[in-house]
């Protein structure tokens, strides 16, 4: 009887706070969202999923000794797992149409304007009551990255009470990008612009494509060694894919590795999920700036190629400046649809995929600025 | 708050104003590289490998030799 | 000629204990079951393998800095390894037959029967003179559980101690079921029952698959927080594989990863078959339990189906009751088996398969129960 | 002694009580569930996805997309 | 302005010192050695990589907290990295060779004689003033074994700061195999010697092959337990391969498991490139020392063959002894291209393969005696 | 220094005396291991594994068995 007792005790029925239930409720509509809408499966279910278990009552798998906890932990909190990840995204990506049109790196430049103004507004909101240190505003910022292993890699270091809604809000508009980019794009080009067709881009040659990584990483040391480690693991797994002579080191990179580190990461950013951290006022000012460093972002990728058609005899067609915020590659993607759709004859997609890794060096090298300075 | 707030903007500039140095440097780099790699290594630009795909890459394991010597003592039997 | 006597001082010839010698052929024991027998040899091999390194003098491989105490610390200790082996085991699992026939969840329930029995049978033994504490014999019980990573997970929470041999009986017996199950079944049963053809079973749709392992998280949420990380995980893997939308993530959870942490957890439950810990009278008594508690749980999963049919008019054959106890899939075919003998057109494999996973639930559940209480 | 044997067969009583309440529970939410999903979304229980296989499931990694260009640009070098 | 001076002083051009602008060179060379000249490329790229990562001032990555850090104190601190290789090592190799011809593994056993020469050499620069302690001599001494995760685990727990000088030898001059080899070879042979035919190895049974593992285990642990540790892993790793009956465990375990842990152990040696480390006048002894037990190993090795041929009818072409010093396979290719020169019908790939798996035994018992007596 | 030389000279002698040693028993065991095999289980030695392929290894999973049944249903729908 007194057991029967305990156990009704630890029950969830009993235990649980209201703040506990919305957040399942959340979890459930990323689970929604991941599953039904397609919103960046790979990261979404694992975070929204982690997101409910950190808010089952009396469990405490987000507390010390829990498995979340743990995970976040051995993972987070050293920042091995971003890192890691971002090794087998270097694995996976081709700098071929950037090493062809090398100058689509400002495209990439210019869209991580929308990093600094959302920083700019996290500040801004706290005239408006909210608390944000100049590390959260970067954490914050850094959203507009729109790269997954970079904004969670800087927000487990500035920011980790702010990383579940960080990395909530910045894989969301990574999903998002089909519906948040096409309008920026239209807003500040003309049909005829958008019309333009560009040069076919040459070939790269192999030994190009080996060197790149290295002169990057030597830049990268000599120049601004916070990026480092971000860069530094990215040009490596990159320099293995292109080497070609591991490739079964590359195959285990991209497969078995990075997909557990996925699920892993995932669970660990859902520990951040948790109640008392997620349903603040800061979560909704997040998810508004996250967006507009979003907006913020694509716009002045398609502006920087406007003013770049100023100087240049060589036409760029202003669409693929929006492909610099990265979101690889579904906002190259996104590119090419748009393209499409003033032209039917113009596939912009390789165009696009120089500004859009670009986009990735563009955030990684804004990171190591934020966590030298904002640290 | 309003020192806050000139930090910002100071990050902002100077945040930005590295983004854009270090993506400049890396077109010059760029540039500069497939310029001495099409004067020098012209041939590279194909599409043929810097390097003959080396045999010995992901050497086989003994157990495949094994397996050939098998092969081989079999095709001996037969004969 | 000091050093040479240095060397001889730390061969094993010198230094072994006859428990050591004792324990090294049981690791032998373990291997010839694994290799010859086809024991579970997933985890008997390692299990053997561990057990016979633990027991080399001078190497100290299980004791504080060597390989297989760190294994053990860093998987067990944590429960990490048996958690993510259940994510694992969950995205394995088919939940359609469980869906197309829920009632078949009541054999599953009844069959944790044996646990709790062999839990008693424990407190008992301490009259003849064993020392089991109440974690100990909830450690013992769990064996009937019928479920490697759930029998682990509860004896490296209460029982530490005790690991090796409950998961040596848990494994041992899951190897030996279709020895152990037959004759309990037909002393249950008469022939006729045992020809029972059962209703062909419906098909079911994608979206009852995919709300299942949402459906249950929330019931544990809310009822029974203490299974959570266990059915949590189960459901998390259970749910990437159903949503169908982040397969690579499956793919990796169903082979590499899984695979990796079978051989880290069978090498660090050898690390727990220290011959101290394992040469106890407690051994003998775990062992003897261990099948007490397969033969009630069969016994009681059976008796289940018989009840049902007292009071539905849908037939139930009473084999399948046995495949309650778990033991995924053996006890399914063994069900299959004995069905066929009976009747050689009565195929009962898909039948069976839903008391079979209704009993890793059950397990899930008592595991949940005994950690909230006997803890 | 005696103490341990009752706290035993009190968890026995509690623990068989709550796996056959918690799985009672379960059939009931299950046999809803399908009712549900039988009234509100029949077609899903055919052998049709509910949802069409997203072409944008584990993207193709930007490799492959330089491999696509390859191949169109070799196709137009052809005609 | 402040900002913009603390980022200019934050920067590699300001903070490289010449020490590390020195090892970031050398960490070039090791990739440009790794990538175009075919040199170990599975080992020597992460290392060289993570050499330049190591080296970039500020990032600290391989100072505490650091990634580079982080990997190397779980992986080599604990010893686990090596050891869970050299269990992967163990399920790729295939002792059928050795057990169709015993005695080759005397030639294992002699090619081991390298290891101590290099260590009296070690010592015995002490006298040029180097200072070296009997742990760095054992260290440096394992580099003639010719097996990477040997030398590791011998170099991680004897003198980590030894550590990256004693990889970079061994993988290098695993490397240079093809060039060290042959000369070594015709020096101590006859063009006639060279041509000695051998006869067929007879087959081997799957018995025999499943048993010898564990027959070298119950050895092990008999008479060296400080080997047990490393010939433990492998033996399990072969058990698990002979055995048949895990293949899916296999599969992993020399896929997945070991890219990953190559990786890793990789950028763990890098770590250890630290200028302060390396940049040291040990280390050209070290490299000295290394290129000498290899060229002393396989001198021994084939002397030892011609010894051999001295008390036995059935001869031994003594080509193969050259492959006892492990290096497997190249050491085996070697011998076989050796011979195909003296004589094009005479493959001795398979002859080879005996003395080249004994080796790797050979060095994994001498590393139990310096664990023991060097230690 | 002389003394460090010294026990070099003692830990060469020690381990090139236990590495021939210890390999030089494994030689002893491995013919003797041979011997027993060749005497004791001659039809291993061919090709035949030594236990029949089992197909309770790496048992399929509980998807797959439903696939099967899937197929089975489909089967008897046809017919
Ligand atoms: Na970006
Ligand atoms: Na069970
Ligand atoms: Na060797």
């Amino acid at each position: 009887m007194e057991q029967l007792h305990t156990l009704w005790l630890s029950t969830g029925l009993y235990q649980l706070s209201v703040g506990q239930f919305v957040m399942i409720l959340v979890g459930l509509v990323l689970l929604f969202l991941a599953i039904r809408k397609n919103f960046e499966p790979l990261l979404l279910i694992p975070i929204g999923f982690g997101g409910i278990l950190a808010n089952i009552p009396v469990a405490g798998l987000a507390e010390p000794g829990g498995l979340l906890y743990l995970i976040y932990e051995a993972g987070l909190t050293t920042g091995v797992f971003p890192l890691l990840i971002f090794m087998g995204v270097g694995a996976m990506t081709d700098f071929g149409p950037l090493l062809a049109n090398p100058r689509t790196l400002l495209l990439g430049a210019a869209a991580q304007f929308g990093i600094f103004v959302a920083l700019l507004g996290a500040l801004s909101l706290n005239y408006l009551g909210l608390d944000f240190s100049l590390a959260d505003a970067a954490s914050i910022g850094i959203i507009g990255g729109a790269d997954g292993p970079t904004s969670i890699y800087v927000a487990s270091r500035l920011s980790p009470e702010l990383l579940g809604a960080v990395a909530v809000a910045a894989y969301s508009y990574m999903a998002l990008v089909p519906l948040i980019q096409p309008p920026v794009i239209r807003l500040l080009t003309t049909e005829k612009q958008r019309r333009i067709k560009m040069e076919q881009l040459r070939p790269v040659g192999r030994l190009e494509k080996i060197l790149f990584p290295i002169l990057l990483l030597v830049l990268v040391a000599l120049l601004l060694p916070d990026a480092a480690p971000l860069l530094g693991m990215f040009c490596f797994g990159n320099l293995m894919k292109e080497s070609g002579v591991v490739n079964r080191l590359v195959d285990t990179t991209t497969n078995a590795l990075i997909n557990t580190l996925t699920i892993l990461l995932g669970l660990a950013v859902g520990a951040k999920l948790g109640a008392e951290e997620f349903l603040v006022p800061e979560t909704l000012g997040i998810l508004v700036l996250g967006l507009a460093a979003f907006v913020i972002g694509t716009g002045s990728g398609v502006l920087m190629a406007q003013v770049m058609n100023r100087f240049s005899k060589v036409p760029i067609n202003p669409i693929i400046g929006a492909a610099g915020v990265s979101a690889v590659p579904m906002a190259a993607r996104v590119a090419n649809r748009v393209g499409l759709e003033a032209n039917p004859q113009n596939h912009l997609l390789m165009h696009a995929m120089g500004p859009n890794v670009a986009g990735v060096i563009g955030s990684a090298v804004a990171a190591g600025v934020l966590l030298n300075l904002a640290g | 708050m309003n020192d806050l707030l000139a930090q910002g903007v100071q990050l902002m500039v100077l945040g930005m104003g590295v983004v854009l140095a270090f993506l400049l440097i890396l077109v010059a780099v760029m540039t500069g590289l497939s310029a001495l790699v099409t004067r020098f290594a012209p041939d590279t630009t194909g599409n043929e490998p810097v390097a003959e795909p080396s045999p010995t890459e992901d050497t086989p394991a003994p157990h495949i030799l094994a397996a050939i010597q098998d092969a081989i003592r079999q095709h001996r039997a037969q004969r």
